[in-house]
């Protein structure tokens, strides 16, 4: 039982302690999967999230198994 | 619809031929395609190389999206998107967009959006080796 | 800048290659091209070859203006032109535009011009033969 | 002392017996030249016409020594 964490580019940089999974108990949010990830509160404004490969805003909802990511604005192309 | 990503260096020449090659002959009567390539100045600095970071899985998936609104929203026969991942030299491809269409509006708008969603929503991140040695993220996507 | 008028087939990757290995290395961070395609298909009836008229001179003169044009208007690095003349075939391309610059919004904005442009202004005039033998003039430019 | 006259594509069909020059005594305009050439007043709606291989109005003048070329709507592209 348990939400999968990855962190991209600067974010992984800036993170290195930052868990690759969290316990789903109590989680309900983006934005609580980060607190419990990097043990800070809020996720930045400039940090964009992911639920299962899809862009996600900090409020919306995670559940047990899906797979969340952050990183920074994308610079591709 | 056709995405290739590319851990090494691609030719858009070879990439282009190879898409267009898999439509039907006759009925294609425009084709729109760039090309977007690592220049060797970024913001005023020398830049000596750059790593292309993606979010495998993820990239794919928006891509696929991408060309699929496009197909939606235009009459298009079909529509290419190849991307490098990795270490990149000045002068090499980056991006390569191609839209297929019988009339050329169709295939300017739909190659034009390609590029744009991409840059907005692709989950790749560039970062530089400057001339003189130091590293940076790309922030900013213009 | 480079303009090309080809009473034989021409490779569109060829020529862009060509076009792009002139241009200084590095500097160039877009390239945006369109090629136009001949059909098998035209105003609902079959069209087995198609024969490209034009004025010697004028044509040329008429798209070195039409590249000037877009080098007023937008900053690029470089444009090129080729255009088809003769017996045409259908599956072979007909025109190929193409803009290098630094930057993809003028490159894709000089592109479409350069397109837009010939297609109102160049003097080409296409014959068509149809599948049934008739030949006609195509006197729509859509 | 001649103004040099070219017709082209379907233009060139339909005027076999167009003349390839005019004299240049008495031709003002663009319209002039049509005149001469075709044997038919009005250079009708549709044609396009150049002077020097530049795009010009038929009521645009010309002079001894120019090109003037009659066309239809181009079709190239």
């Amino acid at each position: 039982m348990a939400i999968k964490v990855k962190f991209f580019a600067s974010l992984r940089e800036q993170q290195p302690e930052g868990l690759s999974q969290v316990e789903a108990e109590g989680v309900k949010t983006v934005s609580d999967v980060w607190e419990r990830a990097t043990a800070t509160t809020l996720v930045p404004a400039q940090v964009l999230c992911a639920v299962n490969l899809e862009h996600r805003e900090p409020h919306e909802a995670v559940s047990d198994g899906d797979e969340v990511a952050f990183f920074p604005p994308v610079t591709g192309g | 619809m056709a995405i290739h990503l590319h851990p090494v260096p691609f030719d858009p020449a070879v990439e282009l031929a190879r898409f267009e090659a898999s439509l039907p002959r006759g009925s294609v009567g425009a084709t729109a395609s760039f090309v977007g390539t690592m220049r060797n100045h970024n913001e005023g600095d020398a830049v000596a190389a750059m790593t292309l970071e993606h979010y495998p899985g993820m990239t794919e998936k928006q891509l696929e999206a991408i060309i699929q609104e496009a197909r939606e929203q235009w009459d298009i026969i079909d529509a290419l998107i190849v991307h490098r991942t990795g270490d990149i030299l000045p002068g090499n491809p980056i991006v390569l967009t191609a839209v297929c269409s019988a009339h050329r509006a169709a295939a300017f708008d739909a190659c034009r959006f390609l590029m744009e969603a991409l840059k907005s929503r692709a989950t790749f991140w560039k970062k530089e080796t400057l001339s003189s040695g130091d590293t940076r993220w790309v922030t900013k996507n213009t």
